[in-house]
């Protein structure tokens, strides 16, 4: 039931890669264990113990939570089984493995919680554990990177807090069981949502709190990044769905007109995102700046409020997730084989790694939106909220953000496999050439990539799928009042 | 402070200085006075040997060991009186509840522990004046 | 009649405590807070406070003033 | 009540009773003297437990000295707010006294050691009795008594830091004994009484009388007691006093004593002052602000430390406040929190002054930018380094958390939102001051360079049992939380 | 008018206040240790001898009790108390004397603005 955390063991190395590959996996199954049990629409509220009086430490088991579980466990899975290899020669591998199980365990935790506090609790715990992921490298520019992490994280903490703490003062309860905690709009409550909008937007790299992100993400090892990117930015835009549906309720805040603020800075978000990235020479922060503006698809479904709107946002969690972990994996192998980072670089290299740069040109083709990737169906149906929602300019800045997509992703792509390397014939390219004589990343590695590579496929070709009709029953049920 | 007047003048005056510190003392229940005063008046008396005379005088009449040692023993006396009360079923330091045998008024041995008390305490007031004199003149410790 | 005597008692004592807050050479000072000790324990007395009076003439003016003058000998007389 | 009867003064008695035996048995039995303050400790912490109980089921009752009853008598007070007061005196500075054994040896002189018994059991004796006392001369005395030992356990190092700074303690503390001793005269000329309890009922009265009197008291008593817990700009010699003296009395200082003051400050505005004065005049108002700035300068100075221990004691001017503004609220909840906030920030400064203390034990390092990569080569002290720091920061899970909560918690209940953002700004400066700390000394590339002694088992000991508890108090506070809404009840 | 009358009445208050202003101004602006202590003793003093005007009515006498019991006493427990307070007030003094002296040795002054120039000039 509740994803047991479970240490690696120091003793030797195969031990410990394997202990962590089937913690990834046992929480994995037992996360999918769930499933008949929530798509029958049951759910589960469970009190551990009591912290305070009316604060205690719940879980929390319905549609929305176990989409979010069962997708972070699979992605962790993964990655942890590309860690294996990614990992071998790099330091402090004893430190590594526990932290990142760890880490799932409270991101478990988070998308378990059963009030405002235990999530609150399993946030902070995820992002100062993830803080270690962050400065794995352990150099000079990714102490710097940590510890702007690490400030902001304290300020979205300290943000939510407070805004936890008004909820309780003027709900009484922080439980995320009772339905809507907050019914009038007052000052207050306005500041609550800020609060929580600083807060888990932080996190969710929401403009203009995403500084510490395209920082953050490029220098951590690739399999965190993708983690990061892939899992972690989730659990802030899963905060702020939990908020805005069982603290707030949608109608209150579409009367009040919050979710404008929602809006504008996803707006904001998805286009400023975009075009920085453009301006990125560094493939990894690209892609970090890319997830801000996916992130901000999000954040924009979310404002819109209803049903088309929040099914393509759930589902973009799921594509994102799949998507972003791709790029980054595979962002990865090349910087593991070649140790190229800088996009001019990577010129031809498909050639060399076509496996490789396949998932990757899949994925970035999910990225801007083509179909049948499963980017465009859940683009598809956050334009159709839009449109039901009467606002046509959000379906433009979709269709701008995608047009950005192409424009900072097919340059990557598309020299890789049609330009040789070097074909600028700039001096200083001819060095690489010799590095350019790379084998393939490990076969682990591929299965990995290409298994997410698959997911893309399948969950873009078939409207029908798991994840989508998930999707769909999530923002059913949510709209219909959330919890009972 | 090798002055001769001086000298012969304390030698003189500190008997009847400490007869009358221990006067203070015992009849503080009576009199004006009491412990504190006594016990400063006892203790001054023999610092006044020590200063008119020579240190190694004054710590002939009182070795420091002796008086650290009193001036703890004082306190605890101190404390122990008012223990006995308890023991002996009263309040922490309560007198005649607590069975202390009492005189007539007006007597030396009226007041039951006070006495005691009293006596513990000019004790450790005279011991402690004489190590802190020490302790400041001779500034080690 | 006795009031007048605490007056000019009173005013003594204020005379001690600025002179001893001005006077430069410690060791006069201390002087000076002795008288102002003994002062004190007069004032004391005629405030129907015996015992203290008592306490203050034997600790407050003689072992204080022992006492500091045993730390002025120790260190430095000026200020 | 049978026994427990007398437990209240007992608990002052027994450890006086050590401290003047100690000395004695460091002289002729040696090796007695620290396992009889160590026992007295441990006597005194069960009969505080076994009082507390007492007290819950029978509720509040006197204790009068020498069976002498008030307004003339001394009297002590044992009620369940006193008592879980108490419980945190004795067993914080019964832990603090199981580290000093080990750490003294290194940082005095074996000669005084006797004498650092003496001093410090008077010290653990005295606040004691302030926390017990329900009479304001005795008050007084006990205070200049745990004045005194509080300063001597600082001079007792015999360095020059070390002197000057109790110099500079005494003086200040001398001040604020001053002035409190004449705001007692100032109520004892309006009423008559000095009994706490006494003086709450007649000041009612004589309120209408003689107000001037009353404020210029109650003025007095926060600068008193402002002076001696280092409320904002009083706080002027509590960074050199605490940084320079040995490590044991550092923790005991930053975590005990200032708090005891603050408490003694708490029991004046609700059990002397009637609500009529303190309505009158904004003297809460007065405490909270200067509270609130308390907690944003004394994190501000902090960050400029460059000397660890300097930077803890800047630490506890910040956390001091917290507590202070637990007192200003006038608010249940917010003397909840600020209880709570006692008992954390005990544990939690104690702890981290003895990792401050471990650190200048074994590598002798004092300076913040020499602890890099410390981590590898003392992890424990390093870890528990950590989690004090979390606590003083509020991250979930830590003790800190709960008594920010509370005092958020009631900030808005009585709606003034703008502390809130004090609180958590504050917060956030602690942050900034001790996260890069714990990120250099774990996470620094070189290796730490230094020679580095052992840590003896004892103190890596004391150091585990400070983390469990600050883990403890994140999670399972509801006892005592409970006990303290309870208590707190009591003065609404 | 009033007021004069007022300050004429309760000259043993005046006096105590003034006293405690010039010894806590004494003691807070010299720089001289020694000059610091001793008017910290006048500062304490001062508010002993408030507590004690404070018992005294007019024209009592000394509580110790005789034969006569008609006399006005004057109130015992101030005296008790500040008997108490002079002790502690003699207690912090030695205390301090000796911290003086202590640091005497160290910095070979006991002026505390030479002691901070020797600080700040290490």
């Amino acid at each position: 039931m509740t994803p047991v955390i479970m240490y690696s063991c120091r003793a030797s190395d195969k031990l410990r890669n394997t202990l962590a590959v089937a913690t990834a996996a046992i929480t994995f199954i037992l996360t999918l264990s769930l499933y008949r049990f929530v798509v029958g629409g049951g759910e589960i509220q469970l009190t551990l113990f009591e912290v305070l009086p009316n604060l205690e430490i719940s879980m929390r088991l319905d549609l929305l939570s176990f989409c979010l579980a069962a997708l972070a466990s699979f992605i962790w899975l993964l990655c942890t089984i590309y860690s294996i290899d990614y990992m071998a020669k790099e330091h402090a591998c004893g430190r590594y493995y526990p932290v990142l199980i760890f880490t799932l365990g409270s991101c478990q935790g988070i998308f378990f919680a059963g009030d405002l506090f235990s999530l609150f609790v399993f946030f902070e715990l995820m992002s100062l554990i993830a803080y270690i992921l962050v400065i794995h490298e352990e150099t000079e520019e990714a102490l710097k990177a940590g510890y702007k992490y690490l400030v902001m994280t304290i300020i979205g903490g300290l943000a939510l807090f407070f805004g936890m703490i008004i909820v309780f003062e003027l709900g009484g309860t922080v439980s995320l069981g009772v339905g809507v905690i907050l019914h009038e709009t007052s000052l207050l409550a306005l500041l609550a949502f800020i609060c929580f909008l600083i807060g888990f937007g932080m996190k969710a790299g929401m403009f203009p709190l995403h500084v510490w992100l395209p920082d953050a993400h490029p220098v951590a090892p690739s399999p965190a990044s993708a983690l990061l990117s892939g899992v972690m930015l989730k659990t802030g835009a899963y905060g702020l769905i939990r908020v805005i549906f069982h603290v707030f309720s949608p109608e209150m805040l579409q009367a009040a007109g919050w979710n404008n603020i929602l809006a504008v800075l996803a707006v904001i978000t998805i286009l400023l995102g975009s075009a920085v990235a453009l301006t990125q020479t560094d493939i990894k922060r690209r892609l970090a700046y890319s997830s801000i503006s996916q992130l901000g698809y999000v954040l924009l479904g979310l404002s819109i409020l209803n049903n088309n709107a929040i099914t393509g946002a759930v589902f973009h969690i799921f594509s994102h997730a799949f998507m972003k972990s791709i790029l980054f994996l595979a962002a990865g192998a090349i910087i593991w084989k070649t140790g190229l980072r800088v996009i001019a670089d990577l010129k031809g290299i498909g050639r060399q790694m076509p496996v490789t740069m396949g998932c990757f040109s899949v994925a970035a083709l999910a990225m801007i939106g083509i179909p049948p990737l499963n980017g465009f169906l859940s683009k598809w149906t956050l334009a159709m909220g839009a449109l039901d929602a009467q606002m046509p300019l959000y379906v433009l800045v979709l269709l701008v953000s995608s047009l950005l997509n192409a424009l900072y992703y097919l340059p990557i792509v598309i020299p890789a496999f049609f330009e040789m390397p070097g074909d600028n014939n700039h001096d200083h390219h001819d060095d690489h050439e010799l590095e350019f004589n790379v084998q393939e990343a490990t076969p682990r590695m591929l299965t990995v990539m290409i298994i997410l590579a698959l997911f893309t496929f399948i969950f873009g070709l078939t409207p029908n799928n798991i994840a989508f009709s998930l999707a769909r029953a999530t923002a059913e049920f949510l709209l219909l009042g959330g919890a009972f | 402070m090798e002055d001769q007047i001086a000298r012969i003048t304390s030698r003189l005056v500190v008997p009847f200085i400490q007869v009358y510190g221990i006067y203070i003392i015992l009849h503080g229940h009576l009199s004006p006075g009491g412990s504190f005063s006594g016990g400063a008046i006892f203790g001054a008396s023999l610092v006044l040997v020590a200063l008119s005379f020579n240190l190694e005088a004054g710590s002939k009449q009182i070795p420091h060991n002796t008086a650290s040692i009193l001036e703890s023993g004082g306190a605890l006396g101190y404390i122990i009186t008012g223990l006995v009360a308890i023991a002996m079923g009263g309040y922490y330091l309560s007198n005649k509840a607590a069975g202390f045998p009492m005189g007539e008024a007006g007597s030396l041995f009226s007041a039951g522990a006070i006495f005691i008390i009293t006596i513990f305490v000019g004790i450790k007031v005279a011991s402690t004046i004489v190590t802190l004199f020490y302790y400041i003149i001779e500034g080690e410790k | 009649m006795i009031d007048i005597l605490n007056i000019l008692l009173l005013l003594f004592l204020i005379v001690c405590a600025v002179g001893v807050a001005y006077i430069r050479d410690l060791l006069s000072a201390v002087i000076l807070f002795s008288s102002f000790g003994l002062i004190m324990a007069i004032i004391w007395q005629q405030l129907s406070a015996p015992d203290v009076a008592m306490v203050e003439a034997a600790l407050g003016t003689g072992v204080i003033s022992l006492l500091l003058i045993a730390a002025i000998s120790k260190t430095r007389r000026t200020e | 009540m049978g026994f427990t009867v007398h437990f209240p003064v007992l608990i002052v008695v027994v450890m006086f009773f050590t401290a003047f035996i100690s000395p004695l048995l460091y002289r002729w039995a040696r090796k007695l003297a620290a396992p009889a303050v160590l026992s007295a400790l441990v006597a005194a912490l069960v009969m505080a437990a076994a009082l507390l109980i007492q007290v819950q089921q029978t509720g509040t009752y006197y204790y009068h000295m020498g069976g002498w009853p008030p307004p003339w008598g001394i009297e002590f007070k044992a009620d369940p707010l006193r008592l879980y007061i108490l419980l945190v005196v004795i067993s914080v500075s019964l832990w603090i006294f199981i580290y000093a054994l080990r750490d003294l040896g290194h940082e005095l002189k074996t000669r005084v050691i006797g004498w650092y018994y003496t001093l410090y059991s008077v010290l653990v004796g005295s606040m004691a009795g302030i926390v017990l006392t329900n009479d304001l001369f005795n008050l007084f005395v006990l205070m200049e008594i745990c004045a005194i030992s509080a300063c001597a356990i600082i001079s007792i190092k015999e360095d020059r830091e070390c002197l000057e700074a109790s110099f500079k303690y005494l003086i200040l503390s001398a001040m604020g004994t001053g002035c409190f001793l004449l705001g007692v005269v100032m109520l004892y000329m309006a009423t008559g009484y000095l009994n706490y309890g006494y003086l709450y009922q007649a000041l009612v009265e004589a309120f209408n009388f003689y107000p001037l009197n009353i404020f210029t008291a109650a003025a007095l008593f926060i600068v008193a007691f402002g002076t001696k817990a280092a409320l904002f700009p009083l706080h002027v010699w509590l960074p050199d006093a605490h940084a320079s003296a040995p490590s044991p009395s550092s923790a005991m200082l930053s975590g005990l004593v200032i708090k005891i003051y603050a408490f003694a400050l708490f029991l004046m505005f609700y059990e002397v002052f009637p609500r009529v004065v303190l309505e009158a005049i904004p003297l809460s108002e007065i405490v909270l602000w200067l509270a609130a700035l308390g907690s944003m300068f004394g994190s501000i100075y902090a960050m400029l430390q460059t000397d660890l221990k300097k930077m803890l004691a800047y630490s506890s001017i910040g956390q001091i406040a917290y507590i202070f503004m637990g007192i200003g609220f006038h608010h249940s909840l917010a003397l909840v929190g600020g209880f709570y906030h006692i008992m954390v920030h005990a544990v939690t400064k104690a702890m981290l002054f003895m990792v401050a203390g471990v650190i200048i034990y074994s590598t002798g390092v004092r300076k913040i930018d020499q602890l890099a990569g410390i981590g590898r080569v003392l992890p424990v002290t390093m870890v528990a380094f950590t989690i004090g720091s979390a606590s003083m920061v509020g991250i979930p899970g830590t003790g800190g958390l709960i008594s920010k909560w509370y005092l958020a918690l009631s900030a808005l209940e009585i709606g003034r939102p703008i502390f809130v953002l004090v609180i958590l700004a504050s917060s956030l400066l602690n942050a900034i001051y001790y996260m890069p700390i714990v990120i250099n000394a774990f996470m620094h590339q070189d290796e730490f360079k230094k020679e580095v002694k052992p840590v003896p088992p004892v103190m890596q000991f004391c150091m585990v049992v400070g983390m469990v508890f600050i883990i403890i108090f994140g999670f399972f506070s509801k006892p005592v939380v409970t006990l303290l809404e309870q208590a707190a009840a009591l003065f609404f | 008018m009033e007021t004069l009358q007022g300050i004429i009445d309760n000259y043993y208050y005046m006096v105590a206040i003034i006293l405690f202003v010039i010894g806590m101004y004494t003691m807070l602006t010299h720089s001289n240790m020694i000059k610091k202590v001793i008017a910290m003793n006048i500062m304490d003093a001062s508010v002993f001898l408030m507590f004690v005007a404070v018992g005294y009515a007019h024209g009592s006498q000394a509580p110790i009790i005789r034969d006569n019991a008609e006399i006005l006493y004057a109130n015992p427990l101030p005296g008790a108390l500040i008997l108490t307070g002079i002790v502690v007030a003699v207690s912090v003094t030695a205390y301090a004397l000796s911290l003086i002296v202590k640091i005497y040795r160290y910095y070979d002054t006991c002026d505390y603005d030479e002691i901070c120039d020797i600080r700040s000039q290490e």
